[in-house]
């Protein structure tokens, strides 16, 4: 056990289980860096660092630099764990996912069905996420509910580097295809991480801060501002339940309705686009299945119906900040 | 010819069995017994039993929406493909694929594919599985003309030679994609031009003869095999028929029709073969009589096959677990 | 005013609009069909036969047969509208979404924002949804949320063939990127039709069925069978108020508020797997502003989490019936 | 060089102008001025200054993450374009887009795009516009070696060709995306190889002199304004520096670094016209320092700037109307 940071976190997993399972490959753009050049190869650890070292352990068999072909990345990896790898591919950034959507969607995610179970395809595809870079409308978006809307895919999105590790590992495990979502903006977030492998079983929602007045639902790089609304909140003396579900598919649809039940007050905290969102499924599952436990109306806090802005302050603005969460749990308190 | 009687005998076998096969697809289709888009692959059995000839079950393809005869070129049992053509419990795929999805993996058939240009990257992908695990194996990925247009095709000609792994293009062009020409819709004349602009070696091959393509398909095995990277064919062909099952072919004259039929593989094998002596007409007749005996078997098991079941079917086999 | 089917609505307004204005012009694969053949070009009048007869009045120049190439097509239809014309591009299967995603989501819908204001984008995409065809996992998805979720988007998802007209006029006639749905199942649909050319304004909702029990909310294919439940329904003297949105972005949200509030109840039906659904994104959203007219649950009635069989009895099965929304209301009945 | 003085000027200004621009976003982006990701076009000013010297502000051009040089080769003013850079709301987009997507449609710029592939099939469209409103304008598709291995591309270099439409595809080739080279991820040797492929002609040109690639854009726009479809170049240069601004470039040795800047297509020019006699040491002199002045001025009135605000400007602009 000791300190480390999301990316470290990232980055044993992949190490662990490169090590553990010769099937386990990785592939995508730059994750080595310098082929063909004059300088040194496999330096740079991809362009955030989260392979950093890798390529010198694993070599360029296990670790395959691309071209910019994202469809060909994802269906190679596909087509290589349909026939007996384990492969790890990268987008870069999420928002790359346009350009190679159906082979996550039509393709790896239906094999399985569509062969009528004969089919398995063990593969991860992991890929940064989220806004706050200045990095602008076509390099910050977050995209978990396009995967989550997907039958076949199952979708994590670690918020601390515990999650980081604990998810990457059971991703690389499991036996269905798995989109792992990293969040740019926790990349130097630290905390206590096991040095051996562990595996966080997926579906299982992680309950970050107990309380009985109300519940938030945040995932990703939303949890930390729902601890710190929370932790404003407390100053009231209201007590906030702060439920991180880990995974939106499978989603742990039992622990949320747990803590509503006690709760009686939902705000679902989403970095994306409020339409179709993470946070409308949950607040309609709630709304259905939880409905009896409800004392006061559902809230979602959301980024608005807009690209996310280049400008600071126009990005800043764009994300759900910890006042609003605030300011949404206060509007449904007595 | 260079093959041995039993291998003729083989090849033929394969290429009747498609003929009979789909031209059977067609006439259940008529009757209401399969339900759906279909699209046969009249015509061009030349092409897939040239490609798969020598490949094993542990040599993949990866196929596209007019995959029937890629199936059987590849050696799936036609009895589970026409339960899954005509959606029953017991198909290759449990009836939830259908025509546009056959698959079987223990075949090596990874899967025909209702996206144009979908299958290409993913045999890429089982011949990167080759390469690192050193089987000695490759993987095919069929497209057709219309498919050489789609950019994921040229993203997997490209990595295929970046990677350098073995895997073989073909591309079946039998000169329509829909009820568009290929020189209408394909920039350049040959589709062998733009592969061989991504430095892949391409021949252009006559498919309405099943030998060449057995030929060129050798020499781009040899090519792989022998860890010279990938390799492409485009195998010219005819299709006899509409797009789909039912294409009324407005867009085409009475006399391409007829024309096309001339460059019918099936009496041309059996034409060589029989001018070389090298297989009787008892045995042709005899090859064809077990052929339809197949085919009217796998129907008559198909028609009187059991649906699956909504109750425990449905919502089965989307994950290997869910939590 | 005359009887006509969906698809002749649809063709007809594809007609008025062309005539009416020399910049809209169609892109997509065989919406002609034969270049280069035989026999004779643009006989089939596209794939399902929208295009029929348009062939013979606008000719190659506004009628584009394109190759199969569905990022070329968006991405030239977008370029053209930024730059003076009105196309409306055809994806014959909205399935085919994943092989051109980036140019509809990263491209047309954010150039405005992206350009401060600069841009300018009426292009209209048309394409089929809708299982019940037995045309199996590539071919039957609906997705309209993966548009909905994308702001700078509009989606229209016609009902009925007044409405197929209506609104494919004013996504022709609007100034921004229109996603226009068809259903494949409804192109048979007859009802009277306005000969000359109308539009229906976006974001507002049709109300086919007024009641004060319960409201039933329901999109494109899923109407009919709404309409059916209801039905049913009033045979036992339960009112059912069914309400058509038909456009998902924007929704008006005020007239599902407005019945939610005299019924109390709300079944919403969507023709897509549920999670971050439009049931989900509809129930969510009452969940919060309509909370105090909420009698009961509200309930979607979705297709499973699974892709679209092909067995007839399998997609059958997956469609929402008519039998399951009657069940779903009435278990909010008392 | 057959260039008139003025014209020459115009191109030494316009070269200068990008280098003195980027350097000096270098020099703000590590000041903590400039927000996000920025990447620059040093080394490569030759390309955009000799592609766009006889487009007018009627002919359009797509562009890349690499844009800024795009933008002034095609006249966009520089302060506005400071000012997006820096997220200022007057901004050429309000600061909406940053660097990565500065647009200014105004002059014919259809926005950088921070989409590898991203820009040539919208460049088809704005193609087509001007063919089927017979402009006589053309558009240009930028793309870097890099894209030239995505498949929007290729669907854009065929899609051009069947509807035979006045767009010029330039691939600027620098030899590397991000940090690995062309020769690695290119499949083939030459990426016009790949273009000649689809039927487009396509020369190599050697993008670190101005006057081959004015001279090569001449001929590719006589064929396309002669309606004889679209044409293409690869244009050969270095990038000087790193892939964005603060990239440790740990994979490019300090001599090839050094090496690269032999190439420098601004001294080259200095020299070929000082030698010819066609411009004064005196004339350049005072071209460099009016620009330094204007590049001066675009950052002193950047800094003052004010930001947009979050309260009026954070959800306009996502529609022309939303109901
Ligand atoms: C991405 C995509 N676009 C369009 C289609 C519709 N479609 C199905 S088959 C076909 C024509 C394919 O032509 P070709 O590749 O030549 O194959 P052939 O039918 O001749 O065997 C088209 C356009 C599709 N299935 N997928
Ligand atoms: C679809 C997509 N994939 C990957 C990236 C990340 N990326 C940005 S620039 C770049 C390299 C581009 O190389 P090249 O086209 O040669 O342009 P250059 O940077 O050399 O100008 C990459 C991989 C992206 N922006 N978009
Ligand atoms: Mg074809
Ligand atoms: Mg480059």
């Amino acid at each position: 056990m000791s300190k480390k940071t999301y990316l470290q976190a990232i980055n044993e997993a992949l190490r662990q289980e490169m090590r553990r399972d010769s099937k386990v490959i990785l592939i995508g753009e730059d994750l080595v860096g310098g082929h063909g050049a004059t300088g040194e190869v496999g330096g740079a650890g991809g362009p955030f660092g989260q392979m950093r070292g890798l390529y010198k352990e694993f070599g360029a068999d296990r670790m395959i630099d691309t071209p910019i072909s994202e469809s060909a990345i994802i269906g190679a990896a596909a087509g290589a764990a349909l026939t007996g790898l384990r492969p790890v591919a990268e987008l870069m950034f999420v928002d790359f996912v346009g350009v190679c959507f159906d082979q996550i969607f039509n393709q790896v995610a239906k094999f399985r069905y569509m062969f009528g179970g004969n089919a398995r395809t063990p593969l991860v595809i992991r890929a940064t996420i989220g806004a706050g870079k200045r990095a602008a409308a076509q390099h910050s978006q977050t995209l978990h509910p396009l995967f989550t809307m997907v039958p076949g895919l199952k979708v994590a999105m670690p918020s601390n580097p515990y999650d980081a590790k604990g998810l990457l590992i059971q991703a690389i495990r499991d036996d269905d295809p798995v989109i792992y979502l990293e969040s740019k903006s926790l990349f130097g977030m630290e905390c206590e991480v096991p040095d051996e492998p562990y595996r966080i079983p997926f579906g299982e929602a992680n309950i970050l801060r107990e309380g009985k007045d109300l519940t938030i639902v945040a995932l990703g790089a939303m949890v930390p501002r729902a601890e710190r609304a929370a932790a404003e909140l407390a100053k009231d003396g209201i007590s906030v339940e702060v439920l991180d579900p880990r995974t939106t598919s499978p989603l742990d649809e039992e622990s949320i309705l747990e803590s509503v039940k006690k709760t009686g007050r939902l705000v679902v905290v989403d970095e994306s686009p409020p339409r179709c969102s993470l946070a409308a499924d949950i607040a309609g599952m709630v709304a259905d299945k939880g409905f009896k436990f409800l004392k006061a109306p559902i809230k979602q806090v959301t980024c608005p119906h807009t690209p996310v802005p280049f400008a600071p302050i126009l990005e800043d603005a764009y994300l759900p900040s910890p006042t609003q969460i605030e300011m949404a749990a206060r509007s449904i308190l007595d | 010819m260079q093959l041995s009687r039993d291998e003729l005998k083989r090849a033929y076998e394969r290429m009747f069995l498609i003929r009979v096969f789909e031209e059977r697809v067609e006439k259940e289709f008529s009757a209401g017994n399969i339900p759906g888009f279909t699209h046969v692959y009249l015509g061009q059995e030349a092409c897939a039993v040239g490609v798969c000839f020598e490949l094993t079950d542990e040599d993949y393809i990866g196929s596209t929406h007019r995959g029937h005869g890629h199936c059987i070129a590849k050696g799936v049992d036609v009895e589970g493909m026409m339960l899954e053509i005509m959606g029953k419990a017991s198909g290759l795929c449990g009836g939830k694929g259908g025509s546009m999805h056959i698959a079987d993996l223990k075949k090596g058939m990874l899967g025909a594919n209702a996206i144009v240009g979908g299958s290409p990257p993913i045999a890429v992908g089982a011949a990167l599985t080759q390469k690192l695990n050193k089987t000695g194996r490759v993987a095919v990925a069929f497209s057709g003309d219309g498919g050489a247009n789609q950019g994921t095709v040229f993203e997997a000609l490209n990595m295929a030679m970046v990677l350098h792994v073995p895997v073989i293009f073909v591309f079946e062009n039998n000169e329509y994609g829909e009820f568009t020409t290929q020189s209408y819709a394909c920039g350049g004349v040959h589709i062998a031009d733009r592969v061989r602009g991504f430095g892949m070696p391409c021949e252009v091959v006559d498919g309405t003869d099943f030998f060449p393509v057995r030929e060129a398909m050798q020499r781009a095995l040899e090519h792989t095999r022998g860890d010279k990277g990938p390799y492409a064919l485009e195998i010219q062909c005819k299709r006899f028929g509409g797009h789909y099952v039912g294409d009324p072919q407005v867009y085409r004259s009475e006399k391409e029709l007829v024309e096309a039929r001339a460059y019918d593989p099936i009496p041309r094998f059996r034409r060589a073969v029989s001018e070389a002596a090298l297989l009787s007409e008892a045995e042709f007749n005899e090859i064809e009589s077990a052929v339809q005996d197949r085919v009217d078997i796998a129907v008559q098991s198909a028609l009187a096959a059991l649906a699956p079941d909504p109750a425990t079917d449905l919502t089965k086999h989307v994950y290997v677990k869910y939590a």
